[in-house]
């Protein structure tokens, strides 16, 4: 095998991409599911304190 | 001026919205903020992964003191949990809440001195910026980390000023309390990776 | 199609103008079929008094099945491109043939170091050869490359030999060609490097094992007797075949 | 009074004595989203003739090196690094960013979803604000010692981390300084947009009645705040290894220049998606109006853009193939810069799904969002080349790339741009554009266009690589033909850059005597061509809006007309 730089970081690359590459998409999917349940309930007009403790 | 009314009342009937426009903001932001962090940890982490043998901790540097830190940790944990049952206790409209809120306050203010004592002691025992990359790494990502606090402090300063004077609105609590949190729940994350 | 104007002169070039020969049929034919599609539609479909356009939702199944298809044959042509791709990329990154030679490659602003082994094949002896933006190699034979640089990035690339890779400061990077043709070539630096990166040219001599023979004893002696008397420079003859 | 008048004003700097009082509150100091849309089209358009003029400096240089270009000089080496920098930077960040998102964004957002402004109004202010330093602060570095910044707009450390390499050592500061400004103002403006469509939609109107451009905005501003935040970390580590001597990417300190690309691209690939799905979603508007169809599967557009979306942020190893990362994580980036094709080909497959059976009027905005179509598929295919490790080894750097994004790009920021432009202008301005220069325009520059990247296509095969001020020490590349290739390329630029002089005059001649737009001058859907043309302050004089269906309903059996704008009740 050839073009490798040092054999240690290859770990931490791979580990760096795998966070952010998931992490925001992680993030952004948790908050879109948030709001669609937060829209679910609203639109079936419950209490409106019922979804408080997400935030 | 009538249509302006109605304008008005139908803009209020439009926006009742699914959550508070304040709350959705700062949520998005601190997610890019979340970002902006992730990557300077991970730089970090690449950075330390790739040092050479014995050129990890940095020969001639002082080590972090992570001990020492652990207390600063623990009071700044201690200032979020507060701050978490602060929050129930206005949600309850409890008079007791101004004083949790104050407590969590302090508590967070006592975090940002110590880590300045800190970096006092750690300037003086050479560890500088320039001086190793674990300088610059640890000043970057404290530092940047500081300076949240800082700002995340004003901002809940300002809404105990309002919550002492019984004026405080929902908006700006929840922003400020939003930020806290975030600073809050970050460390642990920052003192796992950087100090050991 | 590519080596009838850049030679293909190592044992992967041809290897890699396949791979975009195939490529450009691929994509050349459905890329070309889309444009032909469309244009058609276009022209079928333009506006004419009293005709009003069609009502289609494009949600039902059976209208759905016009892009389902093609994103299907997409994802089969891909697949077949990606199988094609990544055996080259392995045979020219990633395997590494037993070298015959090493030869060390150093960029700097804004030039190419060139350390041959000399006589004994052997780097870092006292024989070796370091030249200046000019790299000599023996047709033939199979040559790992050391390349690092010494301030800021740049990139080795020898069309040629469709061979490219970046050279960074701190760390030395392997890799290999074989060539098949002698001849002079020219080699690149691809990674912008500051206001002399259009002034980084070097060439490649590809010699025969007779002409290389000669050009390492000529040099060897050289720097033997350096102070002495400054031979002519040896210029390598050699065409393309 | 008018918008038109305000922009006109702004746009030609020469208004200062003007009766009306306080001519900063009202165009430099609004809150309205309109006026920032304007205020970031303008300076998005100045900004355009600061990246067409560098383009003509270096482009002179390659064709016929050495000769002084006229209107600029001699084209020295560190001249032509600054040039082919800022044209970079200029045409990505301050011109296809703030006029596909910024000012299309503010503009059309809060109009099209039927609200009368944004929920922050003043951060979108402040945002503009922010943008506007950070434009000037990239003009400004041309003035200071060294000169602009000359290393590529990519800016890999080492070389510009430190003077020395560079000689830049202030440019390259100032340059990094505008684009993290750039950044916060954009990230201000993206929160903005977000929660204003989450929030404010019109009475009636739910998340698959939201048009596609505000659905692809939001995307995009999505996607630019969730993968900033690296790129943002590294040009902070970056202007610390200028100004304070640190090491982060100084691998004589122990840093490692690859970290660098890697928050570069991470942030640089979905950036791609960012301008590309703003552009999608302008032609899908504009494509349904003017084939009087439905959009063929709303839903699938929508699915294909999130998919998009999330598969971006898996391909940015692809520009470093050959850059010394470890060569096995080309497995893993080849296949998903090939799968990003899938979504990417689908939603071309479905606007040309969409003209099956329409009633196609080839306005001059219709031409502009037809050829974004065809222009942005040989993009896209030629993309494929350079996804695939095996043959991008050959292409990387070279003028094949170089022909690639810019038929991807150059349709994104100009063809998707002037489709908008010439679209929304009656509404924007309340006057009709002229057609007939508008179609001399859309040729002169089409045609040229293809002629100026053809031959790059050809070049690259043939191994030209980038960002050569002088191919005449190459001597492979000094071949037969080659220097006519070049020659040919800067001819065809010369051309399109002339033919832009007739959009100019279109634009600003119309601006002032145009004949006046009715409401809805192309019998489109959308809640926008409800307001008056130009919308007055607020949007909806006669109240807001009230929505009972999609979009995109044309040509519907039941109805006379062939179109049914969202507002009108009916069964």
């Amino acid at each position: 095998m050839c073009g490798v730089g040092q054999a240690d970081t290859e770990w931490a690359y791979i580990a760096m991409t795998a966070v952010l590459s998931l992490l925001p998409l992680g993030m952004m999917g948790g908050v879109a599911f948030w709001l669609y349940r937060r829209a679910r309930a609203h639109a079936l007009e419950l209490e409106p304190h019922k979804g408080r403790s997400g935030g | 001026m009538s249509t302006a009314a109605t304008l008005q009342a139908q803009r209020e009937a439009v926006r009742r919205p699914v959550v508070p426009s304040a709350v959705l903001g700062t949520l998005i932001f601190v997610v890019s903020e979340t970002m902006f962090f992730v990557g300077m940890i991970s730089a970090f982490t690449i950075s330390k992964a790739g040092a050479l043998p014995g050129t990890w901790p940095v020969p001639g540097q002082p080590m972090l003191p992570a001990a020492s830190t652990a207390l600063n940790t623990a009071a700044l944990m201690l200032s979020g949990v507060l701050l978490l049952v602060g929050q129930r206790l206005w949600a309850k409209q409890h008079a007791q809440a101004k004083f949790v809120v104050l407590a969590a306050w302090a508590l967070g203010l006592a975090f940002v001195a110590l880590q300045g004592r800190e970096w006092a002691a750690l300037l003086s025992q050479g560890l500088t910026m320039g001086s190793s990359r674990l300088g610059a790494f640890f000043y970057l990502i404290v530092g940047t980390h500081a300076l949240h606090a800082v700002a995340a402090l004003v901002f809940l300063g300002l809404a105990l000023v309002q919550l002492f004077r019984g004026t405080l609105k929902g908006g700006l609590f929840f922003g400020a309390q939003t930020f806290w949190y975030f600073v809050v729940v970050l460390w642990p994350v920052i003192y796992a990776r950087v100090y050991f | 199609m590519i080596d009838h104007y850049v030679p293909a002169a190592s044992t992967f070039a041809p290897h890699i103008d396949d791979l975009i020969i195939l490529i450009g049929a691929v994509v050349g034919f459905w890329g070309l079929l889309a444009e032909v599609v469309f244009i058609g539609l276009i022209l079928k479909f333009k506006a004419e008094p009293g005709v009003k356009s069609k009502y289609v939702s494009g949600e039902l199944p059976k209208e759905k099945r016009w892009v389902s298809i093609p994103h299907y044959a997409t994802l089969a042509f891909d697949l077949l491109i990606l199988v094609m791709a990544l055996r080259v990329w392995h045979e020219v990154k990633l395997e590494m043939p037993k070298p015959d030679e090493t030869v060390r490659v150093i960029a700097q602003q804004w030039a190419w170091t060139f350390v041959h082994p000399g006589a004994d094949g052997i780097l870092d002896t006292s024989d070796d050869i370091t030249t200046i933006d000019e790299l000599h190699v023996v047709n033939d034979k199979t040559y790992q490359f050391e390349l690092t640089s010494r301030d800021v990035l740049h990139s080795f690339s020898v069309p040629v030999f469709r061979l490219k890779q970046d050279a960074i400061p701190g760390r030395i990077i392997k890799g290999w060609f074989k060539p098949t043709m002698t001849g002079q070539f020219d080699i690149q630096c691809t990674e912008i490097c500051g206001i002399g990166h259009g002034l980084m040219p070097a060439r490649i001599v590809i010699e025969t094992a007779d002409q290389h023979a000669n050009w390492v004893k000529a040099n060897t002696a050289l720097a033997a007797v350096a102070p002495a008397a400054p031979a002519p420079t040896p210029t390598p003859t050699g065409g393309m075949p | 009074m008018s918008a038109a008048a305000a922009t006109h004003a702004e746009a030609g700097h020469h208004d200062h004595a003007h009766h009306e009082p306080g001519f900063i509150e009202k165009y430099l100091w609004s809150t309205d989203h309109k006026m920032i849309g304007f205020q970031y089209l303008f300076t998005g358009m100045l900004m355009a003739l600061v990246g067409g003029f560098t383009v003509y400096a270096f482009r002179m240089q390659l064709a016929f090196p050495g000769v002084a270009v006229p209107g600029y000089g001699r084209v020295t080496a560190s001249d032509y690094n600054a040039l082919i920098t800022t044209h970079g930077s200029v045409m990505i960040f301050w011109v296809a960013m703030p006029v596909l998102i910024a000012a299309l964004g503010n503009y059309l957002i809060p109009l099209m979803i039927g609200c009368d402004d944004m929920v922050f109004p003043r951060l979108n202010r402040l945002s503009y604000q922010i943008f506007l330093v950070s434009a000037v602060i990239l003009m400004a570095s041309f003035f200071v010692q060294g000169g602009a910044f000359g290393g590529a707009w990519t800016a890999y450390p080492p070389l510009s981390a430190k003077a020395e390499y560079s000689l830049t050592g202030t440019g390259s500061s100032m340059w990094l300084l505008a684009v993290a400004l750039e950044f916060v103002a954009f990230l201000l403006g993206g929160i903005n947009f977000v929660t204003t469509v989450m929030n404010s939609r019109a009475p009636g109107m739910k998340m698959f009645d939201v048009p596609m451009v505000v659905w692809m905005i939001i995307i995009a501003s999505i996607l630019f705040m969730a993968s900033v935040g690296p790129l943002v970390a590294g040009a902070v580590m970056l202007l610390f290894d200028q100004n304070f001597h640190t090491g982060f990417f100084d691998p004589a300190k122990g840093g490692d220049p690859v970290l660098w690309q890697h928050l570069f691209w991470f942030f640089g690939h979905p950036e791609v998606y960012v301008v590309l799905l703003p552009a999608m979603g302008i032609v899908a508007e504009i494509i349904t109006v003017f084939s009087r169809k439905k959009l063929f599967a709303y839903k699938t557009v929508l699915y294909t853009a999130v998919g998009t979306g999330v598969l971006s942020f898996f391909v940015w190893a692809h520009h470093q193939f050959v850059a010394g990362i470890d060569p096995r994580m080309a497995n893993v980036f080849s296949v998903t810069t090939l799968l990003i094709s899938i979504p990417v080909a689908e939603m071309v497959f479905v606007y040309i799904g969409t003209l099956y059976g329409g009633s196609i009027r080839l306005t001059t905005p219709m031409l502009w969002a037809l050829a974004f179509i065809g222009e942005f598929l040989i993009g896209g295919v030629t993309g494929i080349f350079l996804g695939a490790a095996g043959a991008d080894i050959y292409f990387h750097d070279t003028y094949f790339v170089i022909a690639h994004f810019h038929y991807t790009f150059f349709p994104i920021a100009f063809i998707a741009v002037f489709a908008a432009i010439t679209y929304w202008f009656p509404k924007m301005f309340g006057r009709m554009m002229n057609e007939t220069f508008g179609k001399v325009h859309f040729w002169g520059t089409i045609i040229p266009f293809n002629f100026i990247f053809i031959p790059l296509f050809v070049l690259g095969t043939r191994g030209d690589h980038r960002r050569i001020y002088d191919y005449r020490h190459f001597p492979d590349l000094m071949k037969a033909g080659m220097q006519d290739l070049r020659i040919l390329a800067t001819i065809s630029l010369l051309t399109l850059l002339a033919f832009q002089v007739v959009f100019l005059v279109n634009f600003f001649v119309s601006l002032k005597k145009g004949p006046k737009a009715s409401k809805n001058p192309w019998n489109a859907n959308t809640l926008e061509w409800v307001a008056p043309s130009p919308p007055p302050h607020g949007n909806f004089p006669e109240g807001l809006p009230n929505v009972y269906r999609g979009p995109y309903e044309y040509g519907h059996p039941d109805r006379a007309e062939d179109y049914w704008p969202q507002n009108v009740e009916g069964a």
